[in-house]
């Protein structure tokens, strides 16, 4: 039994699984951040595997998870700088302490 | 020119804006209102009575849509132009004494007046439906602002009543326009063209759609209940106008649209149509006989007297493709038209007349709190005496011509149904004979020993009025001969 | 064989962190933890010959990022510690809508007709990768830029205390 | 290479980027009271950009390119959102300028980053202008994400104010992971056709088995309907828009949701529609869920910025019946005139709200009482935007439902039942946009002190009014705009 | 141009309505003399006329354009024919001479002018209908003549007593209008055309027959049994008694009540179409009921004008029933002769009432010596009503009678049960009123000490001149009828044709006797006192107590059409607030109640579909909200879910 692209699906649907319940489950903001990038390297497990087994000839798969890598880089440092900001007024990063905002 | 008249009032409005004085703030809206009127004269003398739809003006406005200012004037057009005309500067007269954020009014009542005047001389659907919309504005803010204790209710209840019907329309409206080739919402293009007479499953859905709009504008039973309570909070003049004209303009959209566009499935609808106005007829005349608020009363009565302008409507339209029946839906058709402009009049002065009474005098409209009002103020009286009865439909005055009319021709269609509507006749007279004998007979109440009878002003805003009244309902020709071309023409398009 | 066994083990140090990290009490820990599902991700990327891709995975996300992370864990101290609750309220539901989501992912994608091509990837990876980014994909290239100096502003505005 | 014609064509986008990095040196230069000085220099930047943009316009004719290798579209409706985001962002400055004065009185608003503020909204215009050309999924995920990541950072702008911080932190934590779900969904489709490049996508889509192609679009979604604000990835507006510093709000509830739009066509009614699915009728659907959740939550609202957030998801679903309707003539520019004329009389309400939050240190709809007193022209102003969010006409919003209506009727009588929604969501609609009027007009002052705005947003709030009356009265050239500006869509 | 002459007819007095109207106390005699001077002018007129077609140019005619339907212009006009001619007379010299009375008998009202304009409008109006060859004009004149009574009767309107009266005659007359419209539309229906001469033509050619035609008979009758005050809609008129009375006299002798009767003598040839003369039948049952019974009902009433009031009804009976039973020109004569005594015998009361400031006969008596003019007048009026030989309505009734007696005996029996009761009732008044013992107090000079303290006085010129010229005419008109002249009236009437009617001595013998019982009996009873008239009274139980109530018919009417229209109304106005209203908002609450929406709403909401739309929305609203929880976690749960359930549904479709 060889290695295919199925393999490779299935453990990207597993870890986007596991990022989707760190966010769903998690209060702090960090934690939910870090569910979100095992989500972002499902995705390019994803792209990079497509790129191998069904568009081998350009490099499209490589350079959109190169993309998305330099996004997830700048996303933790925006999200981050916004976490210590809130939690320099609020002195909390609970997300479900963090609701002045609602209905 | 007819454009000249139609934007006369708005410009007077804008104009207004830039002054301080109150007195300038009264002039120049009479003086726009007036100009405009004068100008619907000068028209009335270059109408001619074989013509058709005249006076047209035409500029294309928004092309890629089909879309064009197009106004005109033919025979239903005109009599409701002249009522809009007469009860704008009447209103803005008797509002003279109005000091409450006076400039806001009286541009509001400008806007009103060139908003319900496009209505009747629009002759592609985009235009009249921004006009038929823009009615609604005004009169939001009037009744909102210069209305009784309720008024916010009554504002927005009226605002979102009519919305619903409105909007209901628009979809009719495009259902019209997609299915005519070329695509167009020029309005005699598509009565024309008959675009939906192919499929009726939409026709249905489009007549439904312009029926609900109307409907509820009119108002027939049981879309009605926003009206009393609008018409009672509203200040006179407001009053004055939704009941003489903004009613109106369901009516008109029934002659107008409802009956040349979609005359296979108004048939088919006709008598469901009769027994709701007949509904209204006898409802409205009963409801009002048990009010105790004047102007509640007047409110359902109007309800009662549009029950037969829809009678006479219905009629025609179940007179569709019978050659036979044409002579008794003309009749019946004129009839209505007739009563338009009568119930304009007349409902607009019992309103002003409720108005003289509650506004300066004695502060408060319950039937029974008066009494003996005759021998105090008999001038008053007998201006009051006489528009009851033209409302009662007494021969002679406006009122009984457009119901011997309708009568006349629904008899012809629905004779059981018209026998029926004889009896709003007989309820209708007790109710404002009663209401008569309440305020004005009986021994004078001391309580309103000191009040003074009408003054010039209001004199000038009634007599005009009662005028009318008297001249159409003696010598109802000139009127008819205006109206009467034009449903002819109607009723030979539906053959 | 060997490469079953190969992807076999990376799928678990992928997979095994990263249930670390969305289950532990210990942020710390969890913090940690992303690090070998990183480099699991990275071995991944190298089993599928992505050595460029790789590469920065590594440097950016191993490197970056997951220390980032740990960082702002540690400033915000009031969130970390095992005596803190972690998980909120809605656990059971996001559970199952997660599980709900990861099955039909599975159910669907495994069975999914793939357009599977023949043909290998072009040897030289890296240089291909460059020169991909200045030829077909020379306008995300420079975007990249731009967004990196906008996150970058953005970041120290927010960072930064008022005066 | 890429030839130097292509050059020229990104003509806009370059002076975009550069007009950014000027302001950021601009800011170094001018002193902390004249920071005013580098919004002018953003306006006056932003007015420059239409000068390219126009002579992109004038070339179009010529046809429609596809530059940098297929990547990136140069086509009217490219152009038609370059337009729109130059316009919204110039006017959203205009705004800014008095909230950060008046933010200046209260110690929690106050910020010294003003410079950086407006050179961070040039930089979102910049991502906004590539979202609308993008024809490569990659470009598209680095220009929603430029959008994005700056988006996050001005809703948190106000750092010393809680809310402020809230909503930041709540935008970034929702789009954060809508993004990773779309960018999943990308993965996917990319699998699917082997393509990034969406014109290769709409050519191969045809074959492509549906349930993973309905899978990468149910997670494609995720990531637009949050841009668009659409039920069911909504829930952030309200919040976000209450948080966020006024215009920031205004220019969410506009340039986003603009962008976004332009996205979701180009992506689903251009490069899917192809395969067969049924996405007229999923995009119905989604159009009828958010115009109802948009309309019923935002009745009992008290606070106008939440209320406009809800109102900016319901339009969303008036939007997105434009969506549904893509194809014909009505169809293709439904959407363009709907967007087009949504943004000036959106961003003038916000306008207000900001003028009115920034005198009053409240948002709340019952502290409006008397506006018409206080401020007949704002009061006048307000109503016309309100009458104009609620379709009234002579105004843009009801030149812009009327044209969306006419579209879905003119797709297909099956969308009647979705007009009909739309008609019911207008009616209540009417409800609470005319609460406003009432109180603003109805209800007496509580402080007769009159209110004014500075001449900056007098004259942003002007230019939205004059054009939401003129689109309303004479919406002929829009028309022609947006007409052609679908027709040259590939 | 004589036919434009009898434009002027009614223009007269309508003018004169007008500038009264306007300019009242400014014109010569506060307005009375212009209206007595058009009336009079009218008069003039209507001789004129008359005398043109005694010539025999029969019928003139002259049409106007009233109006345009169809763009064919509706040509209305008027018409004088025999009928007409005699109408146009009666109308405008007995008017005249209650206009001349009228000066002094409203002398010092604060409303003087406002009085005669209003019976210049009543002239007008009646004087239309005459003239009408059309049922539009018919119909116009026949509603203004109502409005007319609705303001004589209620002109002292703080009276609460005439402000009720004045509505039921108007309501109650209009009940029947509704019929006669809905008449006059059956006929339009069937036979598109509102002019008389066209309908006869057609109902004679047959294209309106049977049940058709009765029906519209019918329905045009049930507007005469309104206007003309007969059971069962009779109950009006005695109440209109509230009014002036040259009012009643104006309503009772030549207006009003007259129309009716005018109505279906102009109508006559198509009541005689119908089959069997059924609908003449059934005029003749109702006239001969109507008779019988207002004329027992007058035998009990003590106001002196009530007596009047159900004499007219019982007289105008006799002319349904002489109409109906093929008299054409008896029925007509009577109503000329009528118009006469009755004027006359109003006028008279007028006077003693003028005098008395009572109309209660029991306070009364021993007036013959006090007002002789008075006296000698009204008892040549009684005697006519009453039916003595050779007095007006002698003749009249002798030919009511005599056609009774050919074709329908059981009317004939009836009518002279009547016209001994009539009799009676007659001369009880006069005995009550002129002879006996004073019942009242002489003035001891200041005015006011007590209602007994009153000056009677007979009435100034102005009054008895007028009282004196109908008396004449009450005395000799008859002899237009008499057969020994050649009976010219009736010849007039059927335009020289021979008539079937003859003169029957015997029958002539048996009324007079009866007549003359009537007379004596009354003169037993109140004059020579021998039996107590409670004794009488008690004697004829229940009979009499019918008589007192009326035989209930207001009770009855008060009970059921009355109330019942009033509790419909205030039913329905419920209905409206709480019910159609309502209905929108039940919806809206049963939808809150079944969404178990927790949130409380404002309660006062209780109206329409706006609160529909409140009710709904803002539940589903408030609902909603608990959505948006504020929460991140649960945004980005519904995130997930939204997904779920996006490709759930792209999979099921």
């Amino acid at each position: 039994m060889t290695v295919g692209l199925n393999h490779y699906l299935a453990v990207s649907a597993l870890l986007f699984g596991l990022g989707l319940y760190g966010i769903l489950t998690r209060r702090n903001a960090v934690a939910i951040l870090m569910g979100i990038e095992l989500m972002l390297n499902a995705a390019n497990i994803n792209l990079v595997a497509f790129n191998r087994y069904v568009a081998p000839v350009a490099l499209a798969g490589h350079v959109f998870a190169l993309v998305i890598i330099t996004l997830a880089a700048c996303e933790a440092a925006v999200g981050l700088a916004l976490v210590m900001a809130v939690y320099r007024n609020l002195e909390t990063v609970h997300v479900d302490e963090i609701n002045l905002l609602k209905w | 020119m007819l454009s000249l008249m139609l934007f006369l009032p708005l410009a007077g409005g804008i104009l207004l804006l830039f002054f301080r004085n109150p007195r300038a703030i009264r002039g120049i809206a009479l003086g726009a209102s007036l100009l405009s009127l004068y100008v619907a004269i000068v028209l009335l003398g270059r109408f001619n009575l074989r013509g058709g739809m005249q006076l047209v003006e035409s500029a294309p406005w928004i092309p890629s849509v089909g879309i064009s200012y197009t106004v005109g004037l033919d025979g239903l057009s005109l009599p409701l132009v002249l009522l809009t005309q007469l009860l704008s500067a009447v209103s803005i007269v008797y509002s003279w004494r109005v000091e409450l954020r006076l400039k806001e009014y009286m541009f509001l009542l400008l806007l009103l007046q060139t908003a319900m005047l496009g209505v009747f001389v629009a002759l592609d659907f985009f235009l009249f439906y921004i006009f038929w919309e823009v009615t609604l504005v005004p009169m939001y803010f009037l009744i909102g602002i210069w209305g009784g204790p309720r008024k916010e209710y009554a504002a927005i209840k009226f605002f979102l009543f009519t919305l619903v019907g409105s909007l209901a329309m628009l979809v009719g409206i495009l259902l019209l326009y997609f299915n005519a080739q070329p695509r167009t919402l020029d309005v005699l293009s598509l009565i024309q063209q008959q675009p939906l007479a192919k499929d009726l499953r939409l026709a249905t859905i489009a007549f439904w759609g312009f029926f609900l709009s109307f409907a509820i504008k009119v108002p027939m039973w049981p879309f009605h209940t926003w009206l009393p309570d609008a018409h009672v909070e509203a200040p006179t003049a407001g009053s004055v106008i939704l009941a003489g004209i903004l009613l109106k303009l369901g009516t008109y959209g029934f002659v107008r649209f409802s009956l040349p566009l979609f005359p296979q499935v108004f048939q088919q609808y006709a008598y469901v149509i009769a027994i709701l106005a007949l509904l209204g007829i006898i409802y409205g005349a009963l409801v009002s006989m048990a009010q105790m608020d004047l102007k509640k009363l007047v409110a359902y009565s109007s309800v009662n007297h549009m029950g037969y302008v829809m009678l006479g409507v219905a009629a025609a339209a179940a007179a569709y493709g019978q050659p036979a029946k044409a002579q008794a839906a003309t009749t019946a058709l004129n009839g209505a038209v007739f009563e338009m402009v009568a119930h304009g009049v007349i409902t607009g002065s019992l309103f002003l007349i409720v108005g003289v009474i509650y506004d300066y005098r004695a502060h408060t409209r319950g039937v029974n709190e008066f009494g003996g009002l005759g021998a105090i103020l008999p001038v008053y009286t007998g201006i009051t005496t006489i528009a009851m009865l033209a409302s009662l439909g007494l021969p002679g005055l406006m009122g009984f011509v457009a119901e011997f009319l309708i009568f006349l021709g629904a008899f012809g269609v629905f004779p059981a149904l018209a026998a029926t509507g004889l009896l709003g006749i007989i309820i209708t007279a007790a109710m404002f004979l009663w209401t008569i004998q309440r305020i004005f007979l009986g021994p004078p109440n001391p309580r309103w020993k000191g009040l003074l009878d009408v003054d010039t002003r209001e004199l000038v805003a009634l007599v005009p009025l009662v005028a009318a009244m008297v001249i159409f309902g003696l010598y109802p020709r000139p009127l008819l001969e205006i109206i009467d071309t034009a449903m002819a023409a109607v009723v030979a398009a539906l053959r | 064989m060997g490469e079953l066994a190969a992807f076999t083990i990376l799928a678990a140090v992928t997979l095994l962190p990263a249930v670390v990290v969305v289950t532990s009490r210990n942020l710390v820990r969890a913090a940690m933890s992303l690090i070998p599902s990183f480099l699991g991700v990275t071995g991944l990327f190298v089993l599928l010959q992505a050595e460029f891709v790789a590469g920065i995975q590594i440097l950016i996300y191993a490197g970056a990022i997951a220390v980032l992370i740990l960082f702002v864990i540690m400033l915000t101290q009031g969130g970390t510690g095992t005596a803190v609750r972690q998980t909120n309220e809605q656990r059971v539901v996001g559970a199952l809508a997660a599980a709900a989501l990861t099955t039909a992912l599975l159910a669907l994608l495994l069975r999914t007709a793939w357009p599977l091509a023949a043909g290998a990837l072009p040897r030289a990876n890296v240089a291909a990768v460059g020169s991909a980014f200045l030829t077909t994909f020379v306008l995300a290239f420079e975007i990249s830029s731009v967004v990196l100096l906008v996150s970058l502003v953005g970041a120290l505005v927010i960072a930064r205390r008022e005066q | 290479m890429p030839p130097l014609g292509d050059l020229w064509s990104l003509a806009p986008e370059l002076w975009l980027a550069a007009l950014g990095l000027i302001l950021l040196g601009v800011d170094l230069l001018v002193g902390q009271g004249a920071k005013r000085a580098v919004g002018w220099v953003a306006v006056g930047g932003l007015l420059l950009a239409l000068l390219p943009a126009g002579g992109l316009a004038a070339s179009l004719p010529g046809g429609a390119r596809r530059i940098f290798f297929d990547t990136y579209a140069v086509d009217g409706f490219a152009l038609f959102f370059k337009v729109l985001a130059l316009l919204a962002t110039a006017l959203v400055i205009l705004a800014s300028m008095d909230t950060f004065r008046a933010a200046a009185q209260r110690p929690e608003d106050a910020s010294r980053f003003e410079g950086e503020f407006y050179a961070l909204l040039v930089f979102t215009s910049l991502g906004l202008v590539l979202m609308a050309a993008s024809a490569d999924l990659i470009l598209l995920a680095l220009s929603i994400e430029l959008v994005s990541l700056t988006s996050y950072v001005l809703a948190g702008y106000l750092k010393g104010n809680p809310r402020s911080n809230e909503a930041g932190l709540k935008y970034f934590l929702f789009g954060a992971a809508a993004s990773a779900v779309m960018f999943y969904g990308f993965s996917l489709l990319y699998g699917l056709t082997g393509s990034t490049s969406l014109y290769v996508i709409a050519q191969k889509v045809a074959q492509v088995p549906h349930p993973a192609l309905i899978v990468s679009l149910a997670l494609m979604l995720a990531g637009f309907g949050f841009k668009i604000s659409m039920v069911p990835f909504h829930q952030w507006t309200p919040d976000v828009y209450e948080g966020a510093p006024t215009p920031v709000a205004a220019f969410l509830s506009v340039g986003s949701k603009a962008a976004g739009f332009a996205v979701l066509l180009r992506v689903v009614a251009v490069a899917i529609a192809p395969s067969g699915l049924d996405v007229v009728t999923l995009v119905a659907v989604l159009s009828a869920a958010s115009m109802f959740v948009g309309n019923l939550l935002a009745l009992p609202q008290r606070n106008i910025k939440r209320m406009l957030a809800y109102s900016s998801i319901s339009h969303a679903g008036f939007i997105l019946m434009g969506v549904a309707a893509f194809g014909g003539p009505f169809g293709n520019s439904g959407l363009l005139i709907y967007l087009f004329a949504y943004m000036f009389f959106t961003l003038g309400a916000f306008f207000i709200a900001a003028l009115i939050g920034g005198r009053l240190g409240s948002d709340e709809i019952p502290d409006y009482a008397g506006l018409s007193q206080r401020g007949p022209g704002l009061a006048f102003l307000m109503a016309l935007f309100m009458l104009s969010l609620t379709g009234i006409p002579p105004t843009a919003g009801f030149f812009a439902k009327f044209y969306i209506f006419a579209a879905a009727i003119e797709r297909s009588p099956a969308l009647l039942w979705l007009v009909a929604a739309g008609v019911i969501n207008s009616v209540i609609s009417l409800y609470y946009y005319v609460g406003v009027i009432r109180a603003m007009y109805l209800l007496p002052p509580a402080d007769p002190t009159p209110i004014r705005g500075p001449a900056a947003l007098r004259a942003a709030l002007w230019i939205t009014g004059a054009a939401t009356l003129l689109l309303g009265l004479y919406p002929q050239p829009l028309i022609v705009f947006a007409r052609t500006a679908s027709l040259l869509l590939p | 141009m004589v036919t434009s002459l009898a434009w002027l007819i009614p223009l007269f007095p309508f003018l004169a309505f007008w500038l009264i109207l306007f300019f009242g106390r400014r014109l010569p005699g506060q307005g009375a003399t212009v209206a007595i001077g058009a009336m009079l002018a009218s008069a003039v007129l209507a001789l004129v006329v008359f005398f043109r077609v005694l010539g025999g140019a029969v019928p003139l005619r002259s049409t106007l354009d009233w109006l345009v339907l169809g763009a064919q212009p509706l040509a209305l006009g008027i018409q004088v024919d025999a009928l007409g001619a005699v109408m146009l007379l009666v109308v405008t010299v007995v008017g005249s001479a209650i206009f001349i009375y009228s000066v002094g008998y409203m002398h010092g009202d604060p409303r003087y002018p406002r009085f005669f304009a209003y019976l210049s409008l009543f002239a007008a109006s009646m004087l239309l209908l005459v003239l009408a060859d059309n049922f539009l004009f018919l119909y116009v004149g026949w509603e203004l003549v109502g409005l007319c009574s609705y303001l004589l009767i209620g002109f002292w309107f703080e009276r609460p007593a005439a402000a009720r009266a004045s509505m039921k005659a108007f309501i109650t007359t209009r009940i029947g209008d509704v019929f006669f419209f809905a008449g006059i539309l059956l006929l339009f229906f069937t036979l598109g055309t509102l002019r008389f001469d066209q309908t006869f033509a057609a109902v004679q050619s047959g294209r309106l027959g049977g049940g058709g035609l009765l029906a519209a008979a019918l329905l045009l009758f049930g507007g005469a049994v309104g206007k003309s005050a007969q059971v069962p809609l009779h109950v009006w008129l005695p109440d209109a008694m509230e009014g002036p009375t040259p009012v009643s006299a104006l309503i009772h002798a030549a207006t009003m009540v007259a129309a009716g009767v005018y109505m279906v003598a102009r109508l006559f040839l198509l009541f005689a179409q119908t089959p069997e003369h059924t609908a003449l039948t059934v005029v003749a049952w109702v006239g001969g009921i109507s008779a019988f019974m207002a004329a027992t009902i007058a035998v009990v009433q003590d106001d002196i004008k009530r007596v009047m009031a159900y004499s007219t009804i019982s007289q105008l009976g006799y002319m349904f029933l002489g109409l109906g039973v093929l008299g054409y020109a008896a029925g007509v004569f009577h109503l000329m002769t009528h118009a006469f005594f009755k004027a006359l015998l109003f006028l008279a009361a007028g006077s003693v009432i003028h005098a008395m400031g009572t109309n209660d006969m029991k306070q009364m008596g021993g007036l013959a010596r006090v007002m002789p003019s008075t006296y000698w007048t009204m008892l040549i009026g009684g005697l006519a009503l009453a039916g003595i030989f050779p007095f007006a309505g002698f003749w009249s009734k002798d030919e009511i009678l005599t056609e009774a007696w050919r074709h329908s005996p059981p009317l004939f029996y009836l009518g002279l049960v009547t016209s001994f009761v009539t009799a009676f009732y007659v001369m009880r008044m006069m005995f009550y009123t002129f002879l006996g013992e004073r019942r009242w107090a002489p003035a001891h000079g200041v005015w006011g000490q007590g209602h007994e303290a009153v000056h009677p006085h007979e009435s100034p010129r102005v009054m008895t001149g007028p009282l004196w010229f109908l008396a004449c005419g009450a005395a000799l008109l008859g002899f237009l009828g008499a057969p020994f002249l050649g009976n010219p009236f009736g010849r007039f009437l059927h335009a020289g044709e021979e008539t079937a009617a003859t003169f029957d001595l015997r029958i002539a013998l048996v009324s007079t006797a009866v007549a003359l019982a009537g007379i004596g009996a009354a003169a037993a009873l109140y004059r020579w006192r021998w039996l107590s008239p409670a004794a009488v009274r008690r004697a004829f139980q229940p009979f009499s107590t019918w008589a007192e109530r009326k035989y209930y018919f207001d009770d009855v009417y008060q009970w059921t059409v009355v109330r019942g229209t009033v509790w419909t109304s205030r039913v329905l106005r419920v209905f409206d607030v709480y019910v159609v209203d309502g209905l929108v908002n039940l919806i809206g609450v049963a939808l809150v109640a079944l969404t178990r929406l927790y949130r409380v709403f404002d309660l006062y909401v209780v109206d329409g579909v706006v609160n529909l739309i409140g009710w709904v929305a803002k539940a589903l609203g408030g609902a909603l909200r608990v959505v948006q929880t504020g929460r991140a976690e649960n945004y980005l749960l519904v995130i997930a879910i939204g997904v779920i359930l996006l490709i759930l549904g792209g999979l099921v479709r």
